[in-house]
């Protein structure tokens, strides 16, 4: 599974993405996320607000409790501020 | 009336507002109004410049929705989006959407439409960096999300439903 | 932020969208959107041309008071509105309007003022010359004076009354 | 006085423009609008409906209870179509 990090979510973390492997127990958005926050104090950091962090799976966005799967490309960052 | 694909790019460079604008009128006799909007970046509280992150990929699937659903709503007879990403100084231009159609209410909608859904649904964040050397991520703003559901209102209101 | 005076111009000749929109972010830095109308003549029903005519003197005079009240209505930091006369063919733009202000709501919708009273409050007369030869004045339009309308209900409600 | 005629009020009175002298009796635009339409056909022809026909005097939109004077512009056009 791709992960990509973009913005102050991406400064936290410290790298724009990775490849990572979840158990299997890691089914949706938000099961991903409590997972990765495990994996080092910048991801701790970079989730510790959960609700200002928003994901898409596969380019679209996607709410906590969307599906995720072995191969997916899945994004984190905050609320989007283009235009 | 024939309905041309939107236009849509992602790019780093400047873009042509004349050139875009004759583009959706060009051989055409079916294009009542042509509405513009062209965001640019504002030197508020000493910004020195905005720097435009996005997503590569997702943007232009995410803009490319964004038009089809004004296409949707109003009968354009085309649609432009060009939106810059990297370091932008004030006075630079950062959007621009375009739109055409035979009557200038559809046209003028369907563009503050756009903007508004591109501020809340299309994948891109701006860092401020002022003249001291701090920086700031741009929070995105209630007043946005707000200016956006009120279209979500007027698709209702035309459904009949109470919003 | 400073207001500039309205750009109004009355002439037979073709706009420069791209020159005019320059001129309202020249040199500044507090515009943050720009955004613009541009009327076009269209072929409807075999339509060979459009022929505008006006009341030279009165017309300046109304335009400026429609820019006037758009710049008392909405924080515009510039305001152009360029309308033609004369003859004009199919695919000729026939009337732009510009308005630039810091935030994009006042842009948009100063624009869109401008262009409903415009329809309504400028003395411009079109007669349609059809490719038979046959003539028509084009008629005042209800929706037009309802799109107008539509303005003083804005005002009447940002002042607490009922519209 | 000066009289201006635009678009299918100027064709059917004949004239773009006139100098007219009415009598005291006519002081507001419906006065004068009766006034002029006794001088011709075309005159009659063009305030047939006087509904269709809009006023300025010196050059703002004027209602037929608008006082007219001698000197003032007065001008006779049917409902504006610009933009």
């Amino acid at each position: 599974m791709r992960v990509l990090y973009f913005a102050w979510v991406r400064q936290k973390v410290g790298v724009a993405e990775e490849e990572v492997s979840p158990p299997e127990s890691v089914r949706d958005v938000a099961g991903l996320v409590a997972w990765l926050a495990a994996r080092s104090p910048g991801h701790a950091a970079a989730f510790a607000q959960p609700r200002q962090v928003r994901a898409a799976v596969n380019q679209d966005f996607a709410a906590p409790d969307a599906p995720v799967r072995p191969g997916d490309e899945v994004a984190f960052f905050p609320p989007v501020t283009g235009g | 009336m024939s309905r041309a694909a939107p236009t849509i790019r992602v790019q780093a460079e400047p873009f042509d507002l004349a050139a875009e604008s004759a583009a959706l009128a060009a051989g055409r006799v079916d294009v009542g109004g042509l509405a513009s909007f062209v965001g640019l970046c504002r030197a508020d509280d000493g910004l020195a410049a905005l720097v435009l992150e996005h997503y590569p990929g997702m943007t232009e699937r995410a803009i490319a929705r964004i038009a089809e659903e004004a296409c949707a709503r109003w009968p354009l007879t085309g649609c432009t989006v060009i939106h810059r990403h990297g370091r932008l100084e004030p006075g630079a231009p950062i959007v621009l959407v375009l739109t055409a159609s035979a009557h200038r209410a559809a046209a003028l909608e369907a563009c503050a439409f756009l903007i508004d859904w591109l501020k809340t649904r299309a994948p891109f964040w701006k860092r401020e960096e002022f003249a001291g050397g701090t920086e700031r991520w741009v929070e995105a703003k209630a007043e946005d999300d707000l200016a956006a559901s009120r279209w979500d209102d007027a698709a209702a209101a035309r459904r009949g439903e109470t919003p």
